[in-house]
């Protein structure tokens, strides 16, 4: 690489380790001005580490980083800043007390004062600035009531209005909608046209075909190879990204539907904000059915999840029946009981205890069962070896059972969660985004998991924002907008086009719901 | 003068001390970091002030030693909880018995004697006739106008500046304005002492104001009051001003309850501010059971930039 | 010095031990409830000691700050280890001071205000009500309101004798004299002794008297163009324009004189309450803004005083209700003044039950 | 645990192997760090506080070395002055623990010494209510009494807490000095010892009312109730159910939530327990110490607590360590005060050596370790 003119970031020989793992390995990376460049990986491959490094929330244990052919020292996200590089957490970075628009300004210096006149001048330039990319956020709105979609949008919109000329981001797309996906590539081919490089981490293969240009490769903290999108296809992608041949796995099902695993009957509940959510829901999950909930992010689904696990109370006028368990008030612990498990929105926010270690997050449901407690006590040789067991099962990677699981990566975190919530031979299971942030070989397993579920006669829940999750493995598709069932599918009958349109709330016939 | 000027009148002579350490407080809170260790230094506040100013005669220099003094104490703090990562209650605590005894210690030659001089006082005799404000602003001293104005700085500084948006965003979300460029470190460090040479006056304030002479343990537990009045005014300045003259107001009135000749007895009249304060909590806490609850998300937490949150 | 013991010594009966020896050099110790420099209480025991120290030419160990927990206890057991003489002078080492006293019979126990003993522990305290009773006359005087306020720390009898001494000298000379009382319930805590003295002021009294450690009711008092009455020590120094005078200790003399006889072998157990003829209280210097005529009727019942003439609570003496509690020609005994929980007629205030 | 060989976690090499085709790199020394601290590091942080007391001991012209020697021996050179420490340390221990419970859930309960006078209030009560009592019968009711009255105290944190949203650690503060206020009123007005001159402070307690103590010291048998108590606390936390509830309600109360844990009750009932255990204290020490209740029970039993919980870590070995060396830190406190050492030395002796704790702490979990750069998988 003689010229660095071209390039717009090089790193060479960065290594950085985390205790005794080596999160990366003697990588090089390098990327050219202007192009879009997808870092391929599996979960735990180092991609977030290095991505870190690059913008300085890591500092590299060795190595050297040149930015448009100079060398320089990145030891803080300042200094990255100066250079222009500007990263999308994949843990957002957001103030969740603060408005978008505050979050957006909140690093910029100069003027002290920041009166109303200040502010609205600022929000006239960041509405400008959102048209151009064409990015919509309310931009007055703490950061606490806008869906997952909408924060990242307002994380995109800090990094261009600081002027990032370098653009990472960090697994932008498993938290948006098909929509949304496309909306934010859109944007980002508009950054590339401005002369912004940009370099995306992400498992979405079909993605990264679509937007990048060059892609790298890594695999368990090494860089395997980085090839141009003409010279490569999705199949190969894989095979380096795993390190073997993907087999097309073929999904299999009996689809044997019989009775009910849930029964919704007129339920209406209240957002956090006292709006309503949910409008009179109606509907039925039989045994051994998977039904997919679709809809653009925000028209009730985080609420309708949690008020099927007990999390969140309903309005008394409606009834919930599971498989013949008839709910008065919402009792989470009733619900585990009752064999009704839940993959939750956000993991690291409800689904695990980031502190404790992986034996005491996969207790979660079944401590209280007598295989894993005695006499009130919990027996622990047994645990440890269920939780190998389980670990090695759903191939979650981890230094050790004894390792907190904050240390884990996104993705293994995510299998955890899936390893317990199965683990629990559910009779009903609500899935919200399960593969969000997962592999493509871990996606698979995944939904071949929930697959032999509703094959062992659970009802599924489905709620993804991955259309093409729901399509594939759904039987049966209820399209949720504004809080209510927009319009229902059932297999054999899907039509995407039709589908989308419900989304946006727009019926057959042609006009507008209300 | 009317029983319910008088009780102003007093309620702000009393709230004074723990207003100023409250907004201390609030400052250093703002940034994430707890400091407990409030009661000592106040302590010291006052005994720098004290000694000094008997060394010198000279008020402005005995206010500057004593905030100097304090700065340093802050800065001990901000050392062992900001780069050193310690628990923020220990440290507090360690503060609290290390201020104690120093005070104790350096104020030993000095107890008993007096300051020389008197607190200046702002005199506006035109207001006298007018007859409420009068009786509250005509002759208040200078610290009672510089927390009046105090007040209102630190509200703008937090809520309209800047600087203030960096705050909040370090006491919220640290590694979020650390990817904003914004010096974590450098802040925290700033807010902690800035928040204990506050506490610094107000032990100076207490000395000058209601004993003018030294002597140990003489804040008599009212750093602990103050600590308590942030989360009453939920980390807000002009909430603060509130809290604390609710409370010197309270802690007054029970003195005069006891000179109706109740037959209540006296140590329950002085329960009254305590149980108050549970009370008006337990009342806003059900009108705002919905509403988050003010507290820097990220306070009592240290921050390492490369640990995973 | 010789080797302390290294344990207690066994409980012995007290009276096989309590034999009067000679100790030529004494070692003696304090225990004080507060610190040296609280200008008020312990200050003037701490005032007592050096006076001793330097009569006698010996050095007197002292610990500071001792809460009457059960640290005083071991405390005292530390010092009684390798002490011959030691006064603990807060009334909440009583029980303490006892304990230790029968595990360390060779040790002679000086307890000040409390009211047990043994052979080898006596106690000691003074009348200070004798003077309370001339600041009274000073504040009866003094006020034109005829309303004079008075901050006391704890409802114990201590102070309650104190204030009806006060208030019987205040009416001495002013029959219309009222007095108010409020309870700060904090002996050392000045900016809630202010907040309590303003009350008073508030309320229209223009004298504030204070059964307080510190000066904070008499500072209120100058604030307010008012006087103060001030306690334990001479508080001139903290409110000169406002200062009447003070009830004050004068232990010195009498630390010299039990640590004299514990070095002569004559010290024996008793129960010492000093009046102002031993000296051991006296009022400070009265202030500058009091009239010569003031002070010279002080001076005058202070002779009285002093002689035995006058006596403090002498009958007829009523209670606040009006109930007749000394008769007539009839004097308040020592353990009815030591126990006392009743105001005088003309204190309005409430003694808790 | 992966048995994969191919999962991502090399373990860094010990040894130097730059042999084979392996370019030669240099070998680095690098701070590393370590999930717990030496053994060590804390007796060298104690030493270094010392060292920097000493300065000030100097300056207040006394010899250190004679001044640490008398405190070490006050504190635990003899049986007497070992038995005081421990009697310090058992309302240190069980306050402690009682506040180790709640902040196990992040609880902060600052309210222990509430909580203790709570219960020596009402182990008072039953001997002034119940002074017939026969000996065997009065010391458990005792107990019962004060460990409901302070779990009484607890539970009026515990209420506004979980009912209406009000942050603990002001409620708690106010109620420690609500508590002080009423036992002032019972020890000056209703409790008073009618043959004590009119002192506050109510009746020594009958023989059947103490506690037992072992030989001629003072050391009782709140020791015994105190050892007991982290005994059950440490196989509570460890291994029972309850104790994983509370551990996760700790670690993240949303996925407390979500696992089905009743938040509120726990919250509840752990108040309960942790001022129960302080109530505990305070009837030990009225019973086992004092003999009576009288104003100014606690020179601060309740807050000194909250360093031993914090310093302990909230672990239980810890607490017994951490209580016995504040014990003898305020005991060889006062202990140096007889040989002309100022009170408030000892108080800042106390100060440094949490700073140099908290700091050897941090930078105890940094190791000097010689690596390679890279190890190539
Ligand atoms: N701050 C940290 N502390 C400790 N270990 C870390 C830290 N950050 C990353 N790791 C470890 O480094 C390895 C690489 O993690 P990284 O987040 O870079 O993976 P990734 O490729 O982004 O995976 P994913 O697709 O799941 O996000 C993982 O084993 C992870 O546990
Ligand atoms: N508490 C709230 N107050 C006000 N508005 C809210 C609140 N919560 C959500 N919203 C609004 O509802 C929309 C979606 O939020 P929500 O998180 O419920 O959606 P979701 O379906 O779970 O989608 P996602 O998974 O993307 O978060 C957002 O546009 C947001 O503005
Ligand atoms: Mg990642
Ligand atoms: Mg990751």
């Amino acid at each position: 690489m003689g010229d660095y003119g071209d390039y717009a970031v090089d790193m060479k020989r960065i290594v950085k380790r985390f205790g005794s793992v080596v999160a990366n390995d003697d990588i090089d990376f390098a990327a050219k001005n202007g192009e879009i460049h997808a870092l391929l990986g599996e979960n735990g491959a180092g991609k977030s580490t290095i991505m870190s490094i690059l913008s300085g929330v890591y500092r590299a244990d060795d190595g050297e980083i040149h930015i448009r052919g100079k060398q320089e020292q990145i030891r803080s996200p300042k200094d990255a800043m100066k250079l222009g590089i500007g990263m999308v957490h994949q843990h957002f970075r957001l103030v969740a007390g603060m408005t978008a628009a505050e979050n957006i300004v909140l690093g910029e210096r100069g003027s002290i004062w920041r009166g109303g006149a200040w502010m609205s001048k600022k929000l006239q330039e960041l509405e400008e600035l959102c048209e151009k990319f064409g990015l919509s956020i309310p931009l007055s709105r703490p950061i606490w009531q806008l869906s997952v979609g909408e924060q990242q949008r307002v994380e995109i919109v800090k990094t261009l209005y600081r002027g990032a000329q370098i653009i990472i981001l960090d697994e932008p797309t498993s938290v948006l909608t098909p929509g949304e996906a496309d909306e934010l590539f859109r944007t980002l081919r508009a950054m590339k046209a401005d002369g912004k490089t940009v370099i995306i981490t992400t498992h979405k293969l079909k993605e990264v075909m679509a937007v990048a240009d060059v892609m790298s490769i890594m695999r368990k903290g090494t860089m395997i190879a980085s090839v141009l999108k003409e010279e490569t296809s999705e199949e190969e992608l894989a095979r380096l990204m795993v390190g073997r041949t993907l087999e097309t796995v073929m999904i299999n099902r009996k689809r044997n539907i019989s009775g009910t695993a849930l029964s919704v009957t007129d339920l209406h509940v209240n957002a956090d904000n006292g709006r309503k959510a949910l409008d009179g829901l109606t509907f039925d999950v039989g045994r051994g059915e998977i039904v997919g909930v679709a809809g653009v992010a925000g028209n009730g689904q985080k609420e309708l999840a949690e008020a099927l696990t007990g999390l969140r109370a309903w309005q008394s006028a409606g009834r919930v029946t599971y498989d013949e368990f008839d709910l008065q008030k919402p009792s989470v612990r009733k619900l585990i009981e009752h064999g009704v498990a839940h993959i939750p929105e956000n993991r690291m926010k409800s689904g695990l205890a980031g502190s404790l270690d992986v034996v005491d997050n996969l207790l979660f449901k079944s401590y209280r069962s007598s295989l894993r407690s005695k006499f009130g006590f919990l027996l622990r040789k047994p645990n440890r070896l269920w939780s190998d067991g389980l670990v090695s099962e759903y191939e979650v990677k981890t230094a050790g059972l004894d390792t907190p699981v904050r240390m884990l990566s996104g993705g293994n975190q995510q299998k955890l969660v899936l390893a317990r919530e199965a683990e629990q031979k559910p009779k009903l299971m609500v899935a919200v985004h399960p593969t969000q942030g997962l592999d493509v070989g871990a996606t698979m397993s995944v939904q071949q998991m929930l697959c032999d579920l509703s094959d062992g006669g659970a009802g599924i829940l489905l709620i993804s924002e991955d259309l093409d999750e729901i399509l594939k493995l759904a039987d049966r598709i209820l399209v949720l907008f504004n809080g209510r069932i927009q319009e229902e599918f059932i297999a054999g009958d899907f039509d995407r086009s039709r589908i989308g349109l419900a989304m946006a709330g727009i019926d057959e016939r042609g006009g507008e719901a209300v | 003068m009317d029983f319910m000027t008088s009780l102003l009148v007093a309620a702000i002579s009393a709230g004074t001390p723990l207003l100023l350490a409250a907004l201390g407080g609030i400052l250093s809170e703002r940034s994430g970091i707890i400091n407990l260790g409030t009661e000592g230094i106040m302590l010291m506040g006052a005994v720098l002030t004290c000694m000094t100013y008997l060394q010198s005669g000279s008020l402005g220099l005995a206010i500057v030693v004593a905030l100097l003094g304090t700065a340093l104490l802050g800065a001990l703090h901000a050392l062992l909880t900001v780069t050193l990562h310690a628990n923020q209650t220990v440290s507090g605590l360690g503060i609290t018995l290390f201020g104690t005894g120093l005070s104790a210690y350096l104020g030993k030659p000095f107890s008993g004697n007096p300051v020389p001089g008197k607190l200046p006082k702002l005199d506006m005799t035109w207001l006298d006739s007018v007859p409420l404000l009068g009786k509250l602003f005509a002759h208040q001293d200078v610290f009672v106008w510089f927390s009046f104005v105090l007040v209102i700085v630190l509200h703008l500084l937090i809520f309209r500046t800047s600087w203030g948006l960096h705050l909040r965003a370090v006491g919220d979300s640290p590694g979020t304005a650390d990817v904003m460029g914004i010096p974590v470190t450098l802040y925290r460090y700033a807010y902690v002492i800035a928040g204990s040479m506050l506490m610094g006056l107000a032990g100076g304030y207490l000395l000058l104001a209601f004993s003018s002479s030294w002597v140990e343990g003489m804040t008599a537990g009212r750093g602990w009051i103050a600590i308590a009045l942030i989360i009453f005014a939920r980390w807000n300045p002009v909430r603060a001003l509130f809290a604390a003259y609710l409370f010197g107001g309270l802690d007054a009135l029970g003195f005069r309850i006891q000179l109706t000749g109740t037959e209540i007895p006296s140590y329950f009249l002085k329960m009254i501010p305590y149980m108050i304060t549970i009370i008006v909590l337990m009342y806003v806490g059900w009108k705002t059971r919905n509403k988050p609850s003010g507290q820097p998300e990220a306070l009592g937490t240290p921050y390492l930039r490369e640990q995973r949150h | 010095k010789p080797a302390a013991a290294p344990t207690p010594a066994e409980p012995k009966p007290a009276n096989a031990a309590a034999k009067p020896t000679e100790i030529k050099a004494p070692r003696v110790a304090f225990v004080y409830i507060g610190p040296p420099g609280d200008g008020g209480y312990t200050y003037e025991h701490d005032q007592g000691r050096k006076y001793m120290e330097k009569e006698l030419g010996i050095k007197a160990d002292f610990v500071e700050n001792v809460p009457e927990s059960a640290d005083a206890e071991r405390i005292i057991t530390e010092l009684a280890q390798n002490h011959d003489l030691i006064f603990t002078t807060s009334f909440g080492y009583m029980d303490y001071t006892l304990n230790v006293a029968k595990k360390y019979p060779k040790v002679i126990f000086m307890h000040a205000s409390g009211f047990k003993t043994a052979d080898n522990m006596g106690t000691y305290f003074g009348r200070n009500y004798q003077a309370s009773y001339l600041a009274g006359i000073a504040a009866g005087k003094m006020t034109k309101k005829n309303l004079i306020g008075y901050v006391g720390a704890f409802p114990i009898p201590e102070v309650i004798y104190n204030i009806n001494a006060f208030t019987l000298g205040a009416q001495s000379v002013n029959p219309d004299v009222k007095l108010n009382v409020v309870w700060s319930n904090t002996w050392y805590d000045p900016a809630t002794e202010r907040q309590a003295a303003v009350s008073l002021l508030d309320k229209g009294a223009d004298v504030i008297a204070a059964y307080q450690d510190s000066p904070a009711s008499i500072q209120a008092a100058q604030e307010r163009g008012a006087f103060g009455i001030g306690n334990d020590s001479d508080m001139t120094r903290f409110a000169p324009e406002a200062y009447i005078t003070s009830a004050v200790w004068k232990w010195g003399p009498y630390y010299t004189k039990v640590v004299k006889d514990v070095m002569n072998g004559t010290w024996k157990s008793e129960q010492y309450w000093g009046s102002m003829k031993d000296g051991i209280v006296d009022i400070s210097p009265l202030g500058k803004n009091v009239p010569e005529d003031v002070k010279k009727l002080v001076e005058a019942a202070k002779v009285k005083v002093v002689s035995g003439e006058l006596n403090v609570f002498k009958g007829p003496i009523t209670d606040a209700s009006g109930a007749i509690k000394v008769a007539e020609g009839k004097v308040l005994e020592d353990k009815d003044i030591l126990s006392i929980n009743w105001f005088v007629k003309g204190i309005e205030g409430t003694i808790p039950k | 645990m992966s048995k994969d060989p191919s999962s991502i976690q090399i373990p860094i090499k010990g040894s130097l192997d730059t042999k084979g085709g392996e370019p030669k790199r240099k070998l680095q020394w690098a701070l590393s760090p370590s999930p717990s601290t030496a053994w060590w590091v804390p007796v060298v942080s104690i030493l270094l506080a010392l060292l920097f007391c000493a300065l000030f001991i100097g300056l207040n012209g006394m010899n250190p070395i004679t001044v640490y020697a008398k405190m070490f021996t006050g504190a635990f050179g003899s049986s007497y002055g070992f038995s005081e420490t421990l009697v310090k340390a058992i309302p240190l221990l069980l306050c402690g623990l009682g506040v180790s419970i709640a902040y196990r859930i992040g609880i902060w309960n600052i309210g222990a010494e509430g909580q203790f006078i709570a219960g020596a209030l009402g182990a008072t009560a039953i001997t002034i209510g119940w002074p017939d009592l026969s000996g065997a019968w009065s010391i458990p009711v005792m107990m019962i009494a004060g460990i409901a009255c302070g779990a009484f105290w607890g539970m009026l944190t515990a209420i506004p807490r979980t009912v209406f949203r009000v942050n603990e650690l002001i409620t708690s503060l106010m109620l420690n000095y609500i508590a002080i206020l009423l036992m002032d009123y019972f020890v000056y007005g209703p409790w008073k010892d009618p043959k004590g001159m009119n002192f506050p402070g109510t009746p020594i307690f009958s023989l059947g009312q103490q506690l037992l103590t072992l030989g001629g010291t003072r050391l009782h048998m709140g020791l015994i109730f105190g050892l007991i108590a982290v005994v059950i606390y440490a196989i509570w936390m460890k291994y029972t159910r309850w104790g994983y509830e509370l551990r996760l309600l700790g670690a993240n109360p949303n996925a407390a939530i979500y696992a089905g844990i009743a938040v509120n009750k726990h919250i509840f009932i752990v108040m309960l327990i942790s001022g129960g255990l302080a109530g505990l204290a305070g009837m030990s020490e009225v019973s086992g110490v004092t003999h009576r209740l009288m104003y100014g029970l606690s020179p601060g039993y309740g807050y000194t607590a909250i360093i031993v919980a914090w310093l302990a870590k909230l672990n239980p070995v810890g607490l017994i360590i951490s209580s016995v060396l504040f014990g003898g830190l305020i005991v060889g406190g006062y202990s140096v005060q007889t040989i002309g050492l100022p009170a408030s030395l000892s108080l800042m002796l106390q100060g440094s050596i949490l700073f140099f704790l908290i700091a050897g702490d941090h930078l105890g979990r940094y190791r000097l370790q010689r690596s390679l750069p890279s190890v190539k998988a």
